[in-house]
């Protein structure tokens, strides 16, 4: 041990200056932000699952950030529950030092998390320049999960859940909960939902629909009312679960085992967070050419994204300039595309300058895309994250052993 | 030859055993659709897979479990065989202690180990960078070599050493001319068999390189865990090939030297 | 002929590697009888032995044992047991059940063939180390468990490779008396057995064999052997000293350094040698060949005298209370019938 | 000990010491006084976790896969290292699988035995099979045949080879001895070859059964959901949405240091019996 000690001292880095926190960079002038931002590197915590986004992170973004800003960005891997855990232990061995990450990919429950542990820097997001564009009359940008954003995190796009079926082998896809119960029944060992993120957001959606609506979860968490949604939803899961796959023994361990098992012709039914990503995976000929997304009649579970800075940021400016950019109308649209991505745009179109309400009109729209019109038409949004967790937890429990 | 009974059948069987997956994972590398009930895909494209492996962070994570594996393999070499050459030479509790501590490393569950390591590479201030994921690696690397090198020196004389010494021979020269050449091939054998453990962690590398350094097997989990089984196929094969290298190198050498496995 | 009990190879041929290790080896050994195959390294004396036991194989011959042929059994069914170098014991059991080992592999109840171990230890003295792993035992006390554990299998035929190699001079002797031992014992196994220590072969068997390029160049008793080897190559692998430049005239005389005698046989050079005991050296009183003193040996045995005879270096024994300078002149005596003539003329010749 | 024997060992204290660093820090965690959702001394972690069902039969599932596979392992390990041993082929064989990473062994296992696999595949040409779902489940199954079957691929190369030193280093001129002193090729086989096999290899047989313990990549891909693999579990935990049950996963991950502690003390206590002192 005092071996490792004494190279722990001689190892010692003392890190590159940690530049000002965000809070306060905010509170200055944006072009002090971008000086102190030129020529540094900004490492990007992500999500980095789906080789559509990293294209568009990789391969567009970070070009235009280092051409117009003399701006590195270096996006990794690490998202959600993990992030969390890597910034607090990060920040529990560095003791002070500023770590490795200057931005975070967050929403909803990491949002929280990394608040309750204050390892969000803040606020600055209302302070950048592109900030004046974003759609803030949407109740889906403007909560995350129920949660006032307060400038701790700045939004970058909006995904709203999706059912997605080959229409080619299933024609008569069902459109509400009831009809899907029924044709589950109908159908046995055909449907199933994962064991994670995407799994409890079907879950959540389900749950919304057989309260008669979201707003019965709104305003906060409320353990009465969570326990009726959840007793309705358990039971419409007990109905069901006999015909379910694998007689709902078992279950996929995460949606790209649907999507293997949907591609492999198993079940007839996969899902994602992303209404677009079934037109990506069809571009990836991962999908059959006729897979297409759906949306239920009760409608399903649309969030926003955003990004975070953390509290040891170890490049905050450069973090800004990088927020600031991928709200500008130029990455939102590119983004957009659904040959690039697919992710629709946080910013309020009407009313940005020409020509930019008409390039957004005109994005090509997929065959395999839904309409717009449908899309806000069928949103909810989410409620407070300690729902989520909850549900996780005792769908373990009780439907996951099979002792209800 | 007793007991050795010349068995043709068990040979194909395990030539099927071992080549079949591989061959399963080569099919799918090369297929852009294969859906039930089709035994052979109907269209093989290996471009798609290249391009979703997106072949520069391919290239980048080759070259930095290239590099990984090399670096861990000689400095786990060094260690080991110094580790092992002291436990053999002192007392018999010590070097029961230096081999347990040894085989800790090596079956202690990765996700265990790993919560040390990273504590242990963030508070030294190298999380997330090449230097931290290497001192990680270096540790379950020594591990094994150091019980590698242990076997190694049980059939070795260590007394020869000494012989060299009253001969004339300095520290250094005993070390140049006598111990390196005479574990020449043994040495080979623990730079391989570290570069190969070193190429396998995943756990290690996640936990204390923070998704910020990428190995081939970071970049593979993704890739299966984004549900696109060509591009991660693919990847399988990228990461298979060169511990295959090491491991014909490996046979070849023990041809050459007439020496047994 | 075919013998009725003990070992009996006849034709045998023996490969080793790619070329041919042995040629028409033709050997008998009778039960009670030791038989010591002498001979350089690489000749092929371990592939003969391994070949006798059924762990390798002949390119042809035949092996009988007790009059059975057994060329084509496995090695487990010649009643043959060969015992390596060094004491293979087996590391997982103990001394005991290495002992009860041959006798439980042929069915002998457990109890049975303890009962039956633990004499065997006995006639080893080893009784007391029944219990404990052969890990724990001394390389002297290992050899005798291995000899135990051997004899338990009441083999027709021994093999011993080699069987002193590995042990120091005194454990040697510790273990070559427990062999005598055991071996004098009742109508025990044919023994053969391979070394290349000829006085240890002289001192155990009751015939040598010498191989010597690929064929057995003479077998006979030891005092045969060693004292009238058929060849020069003989000679020299046995040791011999005094080896003589000499020639028989047509009247059979052989004429040496040491005289003239009568030798029948076909005229021409050869070679004479003599014991080195053969020969004494006294002090000068005329009526004998006149040697030169060259030095002194002190062996086990006594003291040697290195003696130059008309450019020949003999070696004889000093008799008792002669004061030796080297340089001085001395006579050497010999008994002509104590010399031996080999056919066939001196290197260089 | 003398002096230039200090920085080897010095050298072992370094590298053993973050197993120790990781032990001590997890058990903080485990009675949250550090890490995420840390909110001073409290044992409810500990005993909720080892209270649960969840666990034990989690651990349960763990050991009888891990224990099932090793030991289909050990004995194809065996009878390939007797057979094969003098084969160039057969080493090869025996050796290529290390090269497979853990990740791509299971991808293979998930196309060969899914049910719409290349098997099920198979089958359905041969119509013994009409559609995926009369395929027997072999992957997400309660038996974990794919992750057994997966598990012996990936340990098979390092058992084998172990097993194959072992006999050549010591067994062959024991197996001659056994021969020549009237044992039958089968006798030589259980009453000398096995145990030295056995003796051999126990410590490769341990490293493999506790590392299978403790492999996530391959039940993340194979397992069944219920009952939960120990470190699927242990990572379910770790990235618990309820920040409060993250200490659970140090509880766990403590559990299978333990389980790593108690075989290497097996395993030195084996030693130890196998090769008294001198």
């Amino acid at each position: 041990m005092l071996g490792l000690l004494a190279f722990a001292i001689a190892c010692r880095s003392s890190g590159p200056p940690a530049s000002p926190p965000a809070g306060t960079l905010a509170a200055g002038s944006w072009d002090r932000v971008l000086s102190q931002a030129r020529g540094t590197t900004v490492v990007w915590r992500m999500w980095r699952g789906d080789p559509a986004i990293n294209a568009y992170v990789d391969g567009w973004v970070a070009p235009r950030m280092r051409d117009q800003y003399g701006v590195s960005v270096e996006a990794v891997e690490g998202q959600g529950p993990e992030l969390v855990n890597i910034l607090a232990t990060e920040r529990e061995a560095m003791a002070g030092r500023p770590g490795t990450t200057s931005l975070v990919w967050i929403n909803g429950e990491t949002f929280a998390q990394l608040r309750s542990e204050n390892l969000l820097d803040g606020p600055w997001a209302d302070g950048l320049p592109n900030a004046s564009l974003i759609d803030s009359d949407s109740s889906i940008v403007s909560r995350d999960f129920e949660q006032d954003p307060a400038g701790y995190e700045a939004p970058w796009g909006m995904v709203q859940f999706a059912l997605i079926y080959d229409s080619a082998r299933t024609p008569d896809a069902p459109t509400s909960i009831s009809a899907l119960a029924a044709w589950i029944q109908r159908h046995p060992g055909r449907f199933t939902h994962d064991q994670q993120f995407t799994g409890m957001t079907f879950l959540k959606s389900v749950m919304y629909g057989l309260a008669g609506g979201v707003q019965a979860f709104q305003g906060g968490f409320d353990e009465q009312r969570y326990r009726q949604g959840r007793e309705r939803l358990f039971s419409w899961l007990t109905s069901i679960r006999p015909f379910l796959w694998r007689n709902g023994r078992t279950y996929p361990p995460d949606v790209a085992a649907m999507h293997r098992l949907f591609a492999n012709g198993e079940i007839d039914f996969t899902m994602s967070n992303n209404q677009n990503e079934v037109v990506t995976k069809i571009r990836q000929k991962v999908f059959p050419p006729d897979a297409r997304a759906l949306l239920l009649e009760e409608g399903t579970i649309a969030n926003a994204h955003y990004v975070g800075i953390p509290i040891n940021a170890p490049n905050a400016a450069g973090a800004m300039v990088l927020a600031n950019f991928l709200l500008s109308p130029e990455a939102q649209l590119e983004k957009q595309r659904g040959d690039v991505w697919g992710d629709s745009t946080v910013l309020d179109v009407a009313s940005l300058p020409t020509p930019w309400p008409s390039r957004f009109e005109a994005v090509a729209r997929d065959a395999a895309a839904l309409p717009r019109e449908l899309l806000a038409s069928r949103a909810r949004p989410e409620v407070h994250p300690l729902y989520h967790a909850r549900l996780l937890q005792d769908w373990r429990q009780t439907m996951r052993r099979g002792t209800p | 030859m007793i007991g050795a009974r010349r068995d043709g059948f068990l040979l194909a069987a395990l030539g099927a055993w071992v080549l079949t997956p591989i061959a399963v994972l080569i099919v799918r590398a090369f297929a852009q659709s294969w859906r039930f009930p089709q035994i052979l895909p109907d269209a093989t494209d290996a471009w798609p897979a290249l391009s979703a492996a997106g072949t520069g962070r391919v290239t980048s994570a080759l070259i930095a479990s290239l590099a990984l594996a090399l670096a861990t393999g000689l400095f786990g070499t060094v260690i080991g065989f110094l580790i092992a050459r002291s436990a053999v030479r002192v007392g018999r509790r010590f070097q029961q202690l230096t081999l347990a501590a040894a085989f800790f490393t090596v079956i202690a569950p990765p996700i265990a180990l790993g919560v040390g390591l990273q504590v242990a590479v963030l508070g030294i201030g190298l999380g997330g960078t090449f230097t931290g994921v290497f001192l990680a690696h270096l540790v379950p690397v020594t591990g094994y070599l150091t019980l590698f090198a242990v076997g190694v020196f049980a059939s070795f004389d260590l007394s020869l050493e000494d012989e060299a010494r009253t001969l004339g021979a300095s520290p250094w020269q005993v070390l140049s001319r006598i111990v390196v050449p005479l574990l020449g091939r043994r040495l080979g054998e623990g730079l391989i068999l570290g570069g190969l453990v070193s190429w396998g962690q995943l756990a290690i590398t996640l936990l204390v390189g923070g998704g910020v350094v990428r190995t081939l097997p970071v970049e593979l989990l993704s890739m299966v865990q984004s549900g696109n089984d060509q591009a991660g196929a693919f990847a399988a094969l990228m990461l298979s090939l060169p511990p295959m290298f090491a491991i014909g190198l490996l046979t070849v050498g023990a041809r050459r030297t007439g020496a047994s496995l | 002929m075919t013998i009725r009990n003990g070992l009996e190879l006849s034709h045998a041929y023996v490969p080793f590697g790619e070329k041919t290790g042995l040629e028409d080896v033709n050997l008998q050994v009778a039960r009670g009888e030791r038989v010591a195959l002498l001979g350089p390294s690489g000749v092929g004396k371990t592939s003969l032995l391994r070949a006798i036991a059924g762990l390798g194989k002949l390119s042809s011959g035949t092996v009988r044992v007790d009059g059975r042929d057994v060329t084509a059994a496995p090695p487990e069914g010649r009643g043959i047991v060969y015992m390596h170098q060094s004491p293979s014991l087996f590391p997982h059991v103990s001394v005991l059940d290495n002992v009860a080992f041959p006798l439980e592999v042929r069915g002998v109840p457990r109890s049975a063939a303890r009962a039956a171990a633990t004499e065997l230890l006995e006639r080893v003295r080893l009784r007391s180390a029944a219990l404990r792993q052969p890990s724990t035992l001394s390389g002297g006390q290992r050899h005798r468990v291995a000899l135990a554990r051997a004899l338990a299998a009441d083999p027709a035929v021994l093999l011993l490779d080699e069987p002193f190699a590995s042990l120091d001079p005194g454990l040697r002797a510790e273990v070559r008396d427990a062999v005598v031992d055991l071996l004098e014992r009742g109508d025990g196994p044919a023994v053969l057995l391979v070394t290349h220590d000829v006085d240890e072969a002289a001192g155990l068997a009751d015939r040598l064999a010498v191989l010597l390029q690929a064929r057995i160049a003479q077998i006979g008793v030891p005092a045969e052997v060693l004292a009238c080897p058929r060849s020069l190559a003989v000679a020299r692998f046995v040791g011999l000293p005094n080896l003589m430049r000499g020639v028989r005239d047509r009247r059979a005389v052989v004429t040496c350094a040491l005289g003239a005698f009568d030798r029948p046989g076909p005229p021409g050079p050869v070679v004479v040698t003599a014991r080195g005991g053969a020969l004494r050296v006294r002090a000068r009183q005329g009526g004998a060949t006149i040697g030169t003193v060259r030095g002194l040996v002190d062996r086990v045995h006594g003291t040697a005298v290195r003696i130059d005879v008309d450019g020949e270096r003999l070696l004889a024994v000093p008799e008792l209370g002669l004061q030796l300078e080297v340089g001085a002149s001395v006579d050497v005596v010999v008994d002509p019938t104590s010399l031996h003539v080999i056919e066939e003329p001196a290197d260089g010749d | 000990m003398s002096r230039r024997d200090l920085p080897g060992l010095l050298a072992a204290v370094v590298v053993a010491s973050p197993v120790l660093i990781g032990a001590v820090y997890s058990t903080l965690a485990a009675v949250g006084l550090v890490g995420v959702g840390a909110q001073g001394f409290t044992l409810e972690r500990v005993i909720d976790t080892l209270t649960s069902s969840e666990t034990w039969s989690g651990v349960a599932w763990t050991f009888a896969t891990a224990g099932a596979a090793t030991a289909v392992a050990v004995a194809a390990a065996f009878v390939l290292a007797v057979r094969v041993r003098d084969r160039r082929f057969g080493q090869v064989m025996a050796m290529l699988p290390m090269a497979v990473p853990h990740v791509a062994a299971a991808l293979a296992a998930l196309l060969m035995f899914g049910q719409s696999g290349l098997l099920s595949r198979l089958t359905y040409a041969l119509g013994l099979t009409t559609a995926p779902a009369d395929f027997q489940p072999l992957v997400y199954d309660r038996a974990g045949v794919s992750l057994v079957l997966t598990f012996v691929w990936k340990e098979l190369p390092y058992l084998t080879l172990t097993a194959m030193a072992v006999l050549l280093v010591d067994s062959r001129e024991l197996e001659e001895v056994a021969r020549t002193l009237g044992a039958t090729a089968r006798q030589t086989f259980w009453r000398v070859t096995w145990p030295q096999l056995w003796r051999g290899t126990a410590p490769a047989v341990i490293a493999a059964f506790a590392f299978l313990v403790g492999q996530y990549e391959m039940p993340a891909l194979l397992a069944p959901s219920n009952p939960t693999a120990l470190s699927i579990l242990i990572y379910e935990r770790a990235v618990d949405p309820n920040l409060l049950r993250r200490g659970e996963a140090h509880v766990l991950g403590l559990l299978a240091l333990s389980i790593s502690g108690l075989l290497v003390v097996a395993h030195q206590w084996w030693r130890a019996r196998a090769e008294p002192g001198p």
